[in-house]
């Protein structure tokens, strides 16, 4: 079925991408923050575009794409989040560049890009999908191209994100060569059908898969490039980089692993077990002893994202069931995460708007200047370590509830008592902001009042999600069940 | 004639190789072509994959995804070679060795 | 015979050039290589009686992306200047290890796979129009998207790469 | 009314939330409405266990909750549960909370961030209150960790002070530790019986639904937070460092209500405790507790000091009570001993203000004369916490004693041998401070006795001290609010109803006479200066006493040695092993000479590649091994 009202909103992203593209080719004066907001009215538009399809029946695009309410989860998402990027970077990018459309443009693709992600059933499209967000990254992530840490981190994103593309996609020839389909279903079919157990070429297939995804969502050991990219990084790609990308990732893992490699659980289970382990180690460990603020948001994603990867280990390690709820509960933690990070830049890039200074020492005393930002970022780190009534609590909470398996405690515990470990260092942090004296000079000021009241809005939600998580809740559930719907059809056939 | 397993062979090996240029060779074009030549060794393995399939005369998906994968190859290289130049005029070197201020 | 002898001919010979892509003392010499390497390949497509994704190769790879490179080396100076410094890095040996063992997983695993479906000895030559239907029907969506990449990346050429006032 | 008991959470928690928004622009900073607060919930409470008392034994537990979430057929309820041991630790929450606040006024006086400090002590009220409300351990541990949050904020109130800083971040630290295994243990429960509720939990239990070891693993977990709460051995040492936080503070908060959140929590569970046969784990690690910190508060100098590790050690005692068996035994030696703790710690409090700032005994001495009002109620508080027939810590300690009968003659001794410790100590606080000549004549010109706001609460919890210990009996409890006692209050119907056991009490009171004459024969100011004899005696013992057993050196070595070490040390891997001595390294080996110092960075896209590609081929290997 060829029907192309199925994604509309994205029509929606794209025109605006091109308009603004457009506006600022025939107005080279345009200020800038305009520019800002009108990327921020696209992604509104792409957003209320999207309600519509929230609960409506799952349409199908010729067996590629797939727009059911996992996808429109994720269309949400990431038009909530290009939004907040988009106001982040009003005045930073006015600031700091005379052309900005590029990169206001290159924003609404990239969110295309990662809805694309999680409307592909087909390998082929998710990979075109996969790069689609990835190039729309690469440039933003080098777009102060006179910058040399900018340079410097968009070369290394590169050159080793199109080294773990070639490894994808060697693994993606190998599964086609074993099921002779790159459809999801069709995968899981003719896995399900095989005869006389799993051969080498499948396991090997599938690690070159867990290498390509694990790259994405910057899991150890295939991280390196994460705190580098995200250090010369402009500040608002920095908070893109750990929102949307990792979600993207995530939502392409979701639907490959559930679609079409849950037949073969049994392969890959103990090896993202591993993954989730180290990755949250690494992370946590390596945060420790960052003096850059960026590089320590880095590696404390790289720790979240072990977290996260203990739900996709649980999927292979539960039944059905249990598959079911630590999507779901995944879903929802990419949610909470996702705010809370979004808080942390918003405060962040008030903060640099005003200083300049990208390191941990450079808070200090904010607790003296600007009370409300020293409190959102307190809260999104309090979010990020897990306290109660923050997001990353309840979250977190229903994380490692939903990922329980017998098979997994050992895993759940490790991720508790890192969750100990992170506390360390973000109370580091919070000691900068509340225990020093602000540098000399220094005195009292006020954020712009837009990001002021975003941040606000943003810490209403952290509390929110922390306090009463039912409502973000059913909407993961909808999702995780509709993830279920396609991939069950009889041949969900789990260990 | 020659069966599917050459192929499959072949593209290992170029692959492997590729790696090693990654792995080894310190020039950001050089890594770059390395990339090229893993990304050839999985058109390979595509088309030949493609070609040997039973009902293969009605399915092309092989070679349809090695054609995107060419092209994707095309334009990243396009890209990447655009950041390569740019570091080039911000440090007059393309050595990836030297491009490390960014560390630990 | 004669093509069975053939084709072990050029996939020594495409072995052989994309070695020197790696091992090459200077990038002009790699580039020809590489050259060399992908026009080898897409020898290999011939063989394989599939002249379509070969054109592509010789097209695109072949022609655009080697022009591309060679682009880059005489804008980097590259080659040229000469300077005498090692090419490898110094965890070359590391690589190597790490790239044999790669090489073995992949070889054993082509060759000690039974392929399902597998035709055997002779390939099936699948025809255009099956390529062309495929492309444009069932993979209609990432060929859009594929559209909205190149699109991208074109941009992203420009904004990078362009000579500005402060250049 | 006992069903909306959360009210009395409700209330301090919107007062925190006033007091933290409005701040210094409150008249009087708004120490009043702490004050307003505190004495609404402490009458709050009266109607709770009017109401409770009324309902009559057939509706307890009384339970109110709300469905809090609904993930699938997994539906989350939050809510309380009002039993007997919750009015009790209410009781006992809401009346300290009362005194302290109303004592913080005349103490806090002028000191900085007033406000502040009376907001969090309204978060800290209302996150304990929900901590004993709490009808699930989800809850349990939310609230758990609050009140964690509030005693850091509490403790590192003066942050101008290092020590201060220091001290609420290893009682951060410290008890976090615990934290992670209740975590763990809660999630293990759930992942056993698929409930959060304590009440389900205990009954599945109680059906045989978790196997033996599984169950004796979980409560090893959750007895790691009660351990790190209630600053059980070995995690005891934040305690005593946590008096650097205001003394009332420490009243409130390290004697009466916080610290004994652990002591709380293994008796609400104890039927689960005993299923798992974990009892004699929870009976020596509180002997072993009560013994040490016994020991230890003999070579203390600073009041508080002496009176944290007294804190540490009677916490001991509760555990041995539960360790025992006995519910009713430790949760009564709670209720007392929060009441003349509470008491003694004020009283301290009084002697600071008082005597401007001093609390080293060392410059003490012949206090009784300045402050007669303190001195007379510090003495009741003593001899409470001595034992003194026929005070408070009397016959809670007597109930002690009698659990630990059965556990043999030598738990027994030992438990005597830490009674007289008790009250050998607690006469050494009081005669080197209030007795004798003044030590110091500069410290003794200034002191004057406080005033009645601060001496009406010790006046009143002196009062407490002495009455307490009469609800275990028959009548008493009856007529006050606790009918047929308190042992048969709390545990309804419990085997053990409370008799006095004359043998008992004539033991008691030799361990008594013992402990306070010899502790006063010892330490009296006009003979030799004691301590010092005993330091010139055996000097090393000495020091072994007076650092503590060397428990915080040896954490002090584990945190910085050890964990940063070991962070130290996989960065140093990533940094070192990985990208210069594998990559560099090599390079020195084949004679390249300087490249090693010109190559110590990295960043270097390379060694990342080789990251992803070692990665795949590790991963390979070990899916194949895995999978064969």
């Amino acid at each position: 079925m060829r029907d192309f009202t199925l994604f509309i909103p994205e029509y929606i992203a794209i025109a605006g991408a091109i308009a603004i593209l457009a506006t600022e080719l025939i107005w080279p004066k345009i200020r800038k923050d305009y520019l800002a907001y009108a990327t921020a009215a696209g992604a509104l538009g792409w957003l209320v575009a999207a309600i519509p399809y929230i609960g409506d029946t799952a349409g199908d695009f010729e067996g590629v794409l797939l727009a059911d309410d996992f996808t429109t989860y994720f269309r949400i998402l990431a038009a909530g989040i290009v939004m907040a990027i988009a106001l982040i970077s009003a005045h930073y990018m006015r600031d700091r560049t005379s052309t900005a459309g590029e990169y206001y443009g290159l924003l609404l693709v990239a969110g295309t890009g990662m809805v694309l992600m999680a409307a592909s059933r087909e390998l082929l499209t998710a990979y075109i999908s996969l790069e689609l967000l990835s190039f729309s990254l690469y440039i933003l992530v080098g777009y102060f191209k006179r910058d040399r840490l900018s340079n410097e981190a968009s070369l290394k994103y590169i050159l080793l994100g199109a080294f773990s593309s070639a490894m994808l996609l060697y693994g993606i020839s190998l599964i086609y060569g074993v099921t002779g389909t790159t459809s999801y279903e069709g995968i899981a079919e003719a896995l399900a059908a095989r005869e006389g157990g799993t051969d080498a070429a499948t396991v090997v297939g599938i690690m070159l898969i867990v290498a390509g995804v694990g790259f994405k969502v910057s899991a150890a050991p295939f991280h390196m490039w994460a705190p580098d990219a995200y250090q010369g990084a402009p500040l608002p790609i920095t908070a893109f980089l750990s929102t949307a990308s990792k979600a993207a990732g995530f939502a392409l893992i979701l639907r490959l692993f559930t679609g079409a490699l849950v037949v073969d659980a049994v392969e890959w289970r103990a090896v993202i077990a591993a993954l989730a382990a180290i990755t949250m180690t690494a992370g946590n460990l390596l945060a420790i002893q960052q003096s850059n603020l960026k590089r320590l948001v880095a590696y404390s994603s790289i720790g979240q994202v072990g977290y996260m990867l203990v739900a996709i280990a649980a999927i292979g390690y539960g039944d059905a069931a249990t598959a079911e709820s630590a999507s779901s509960a995944l879903l929802l933690h990419i949610v909470g995460y996702t705010v809370s990070t979004l808080a942390l830049f918003t405060a962040l890039t008030a903060h640099y708007n005003r200083t300049g200074d990208d390191t941990i020492a450079g808070l200090r005393g904010l607790a003296e200047t600007q009370p409300f930002l020293a409190l959102v970022i307190t809260a999104s780190l309090f979010s990020f370590a897990g306290l109660p009534f923050f997001a990353g609590f309840a979250t977190k909470l229903l994380l490692f509830q939903a990922s329980t398996t017998d098979g997994l405690l050992w895993l759940v515990g490790l991720a508790a008592a890192n969750s100990f470990v992170s506390l360390y260092y973000y109370l580091m942090v919070m000691r900068q902001m509340y225990l020093f004296d602000p540098p000399e000079g220094q005195t009292r000021f006020r954020p712009a009042p837009l990001l002021g009241a975003l941040a606000g809005l943003l810490l209403l939600g952290v509390l929110f999600i922390g306090v009463y998580p039912q409502p973000a809740f059913e909407a993961t559930d909808r999702a995780a069940s509709a993830l279920f719907e396609v991939s069950a059809s009889g041949l969900l056939r789990l260990p | 004639m020659v069966p599917m397993e050459n192929y499959l062979v072949l593209s290992g090996i170029i692959f492997s190789l590729g790696v090693y240029g990654v792995l080894a060779r310190r020039n950001a074009v050089l890594v770059l072509m390395s990339v090229e030549l893993m990304l050839n060794a999985v058109s390979l393995n595509f088309v030949a994959f493609s070609a040997y399939r039973i009902p293969s005369s009605a399915d092309a998906t092989g070679i349809i995804f090695a054609v995107f994968v060419i092209a994707v190859a095309a334009a990243e290289v396009g890209l990447a070679l655009a950041i390569v130049i740019r570091l080039f005029r911000n440090r007059s070197t393309a050595n990836v060795d030297e491009a490390a201020t960014m560390r630990w | 015979m004669t093509t069975e002898v053939l084709w072990w001919i050029f996939a020594v010979a495409i072995v052989a050039v994309s070695a020197g892509v790696v091992f090459a003392r200077t990038v002009i010499h790699s580039a020809i290589f590489l050259i060399l390497s992908l026009a080898g390949v897409g020898a290999m497509y011939l063989f394989l009686t599939i002249e379509f994704i070969a054109l592509v190769q010789f097209l695109i790879y072949g022609g655009a992306v080697t022009v591309l490179i060679l682009l880059a080396l005489m804008l980097t100076r590259m080659g040229i200047a000469g300077r005498p410094e090692p090419t490898t890095g110094v965890q070359a040996p590391f690589g190597a290890l790490v790239a044999a063992g790669l090489m073995a997983t992949l070889i054993g695993v082509a060759v000690a796979t039974a392929w399902p479906g597998n035709l055997g000895d002779t390939a099936v030559a699948v025809s255009i129009e099956t390529i062309g239907e495929e492309l444009f029907e069932d993979f209609g969506a990432p060929f859009m998207i594929t559209a909205a990449l190149l699109l991208v990346a074109f941009i992203g050429a420009i904004v990078i790469a362009r000579q500005e006032d402060e250049d | 009314m006992a069903e909306h008991a959360w009210i009395l959470a409700a209330v301090p928690g919107i007062a925190f939330i006033v007091m933290a928004a409005l701040g210094r622009n409150l008249p009087r900073q708004g120490d009043w409405l702490a004050v307003l607060c505190a004495t609404s919930i402490f009458g709050l409470f009266f109607a709770v266990l009017a109401n409770f008392l009324n309902l009559g034994e057939a509706a307890w537990p009384v339970l109110n909750s709300i469905e809090w979430t609904a993930i699938g057929d997994f539906h989350l309820r939050m809510g309380i549960a009002v039993d007997q041991i919750t009015i009790v630790m209410l009781a006992v929450i809401t009346t300290v909370a009362l005194m302290v606040n109303i004592f913080s006024v005349g103490y806090m006086k002028g000191e900085p961030r007033y406000w502040w400090y009376f907001a969090v002590l309204q978060l800290f009220v209302a996150s304990m209150l929900m901590l004993v409300l709490a009808d699930n351990l989800l809850l349990l541990y939310v609230a758990w960790e609050l009140v964690g949050l509030s005693s850091f904020l509490l403790i590192g109130h003066y942050w101008e002070r290092r020590s201060a800083v220091e001290a609420a971040k290893k009682a951060f630290i410290t008890t976090r530790v615990g934290d992670v295994g209740l975590l763990i243990g809660i999630i293990l429960f759930w992942e056993a019986t698929g409930t959060f509720n304590i009440l389900d939990i205990i009954h599945y239990v109680e059906e045989g639904a978790i196997g033996d070891t599984r169950l004796f693993v979980t409560m090893m977990f959750i007895l790691l937070g009660a351990m790190g709460k209630s600053a059980q051995l070995p995690f005891h040492v934040w305690l005593p460092d946590a008096m650097e936080g205001p003394t009332p503070v420490s009243a409130l908060i390290h004697a009466a209500t916080m610290v004994v959140a652990g002591v709380y929590l293994v008796a609400r569970m104890l039927p689960v405790f005993e299923a798992a046969g974990a009892l004699d784990v929870v009976l020596v690690i509180g002997l072993l507790t009560a013994l040490f910190s016994g020991v230890v508060a003999f070579a203390q100098t600073d009041i508080k000091k002496v009176l944290a590790y007294s804190t540490v050690s009677q916490l001991g005692f509760m555990f041995v009570a539960l360790g025992a068996g006995y519910a009713s035994a430790g949760m009564f030696h709670l209720f007392t001993h929060a009441f003349f703790k509470a008491l003694l710690f004020l009283g301290a409090g009084s002697v600071i203000i008082g005597t401007h700032h001093h609390q080293e005994m060392g410059q003490l001495g012949g206090l009784w004369r300045k402050m007669p009002i303190t001195a007379g109620t510090f003495l009741i508080g003593s001899l409470a916490l001595a034992g003194l027939f026929p005070l408070a810590g009397f016959w809670s300690k007597d109930e002690i004693l009698h659990a630990v009968e059965g556990q043999g003659t030598f738990f027994f001794f030992l438990i005597s041998i830490a009674a007289i410790m008790t009250a050998f100590y607690t006469a050494r606080l009081f005669v080197r401070t209030f007795l004798g000549k003044p030590r110091d004549e500069e410290v003794a010109s200034h002191t004057r006795e406080t005033g009645p706001v601060m001496t009406l609460p010790l006046v009143f919890l002196a009062f407490m001290s002495i009455v307490a210990g009469f609800f275990i009996f028959h009548d008493f409890g009856s007529a006050f609010g606790f009918p047929g006692g308190f042992s048969e209050f709390v545990f309804l119907h419990y085997p053990h109803a409370f008799h006095v056991d004359w043998g008992l009490v004539g033991l008691s009171t030799a361990l008594f006479v013992i402990g306070t004459f010899g502790g006063a024969w010892f330490y009296w100011n006009g003979r030799l200066d004691r301590s010092t004899v005993m330091a010139e005696w055996q000097p090393k013992v000495y020091e072994m006493v007076q650092r503590k057993f060397y428990f915080d050196d040896l954490y002090q070595f584990l945190i910085d040695r050890v964990v940063l070490g070991f962070s130290y040390l996989v960065s140093w891997f990533d940094r070192f092993a990985v990208n210069d001595t594998g990559v560099d390294g090599s390079a020195t080996m084949t004679g390249y000479a300087g490249f090693l110092l010109k190559h110590l960075q990295t960043g270097r896209v390379p060694n990342y590649a080789m990251a992803i590609a070692a990665g795949v081929v590790a991963l390979t290997l070990l899916s194949l091994a895995v999978g064969s």
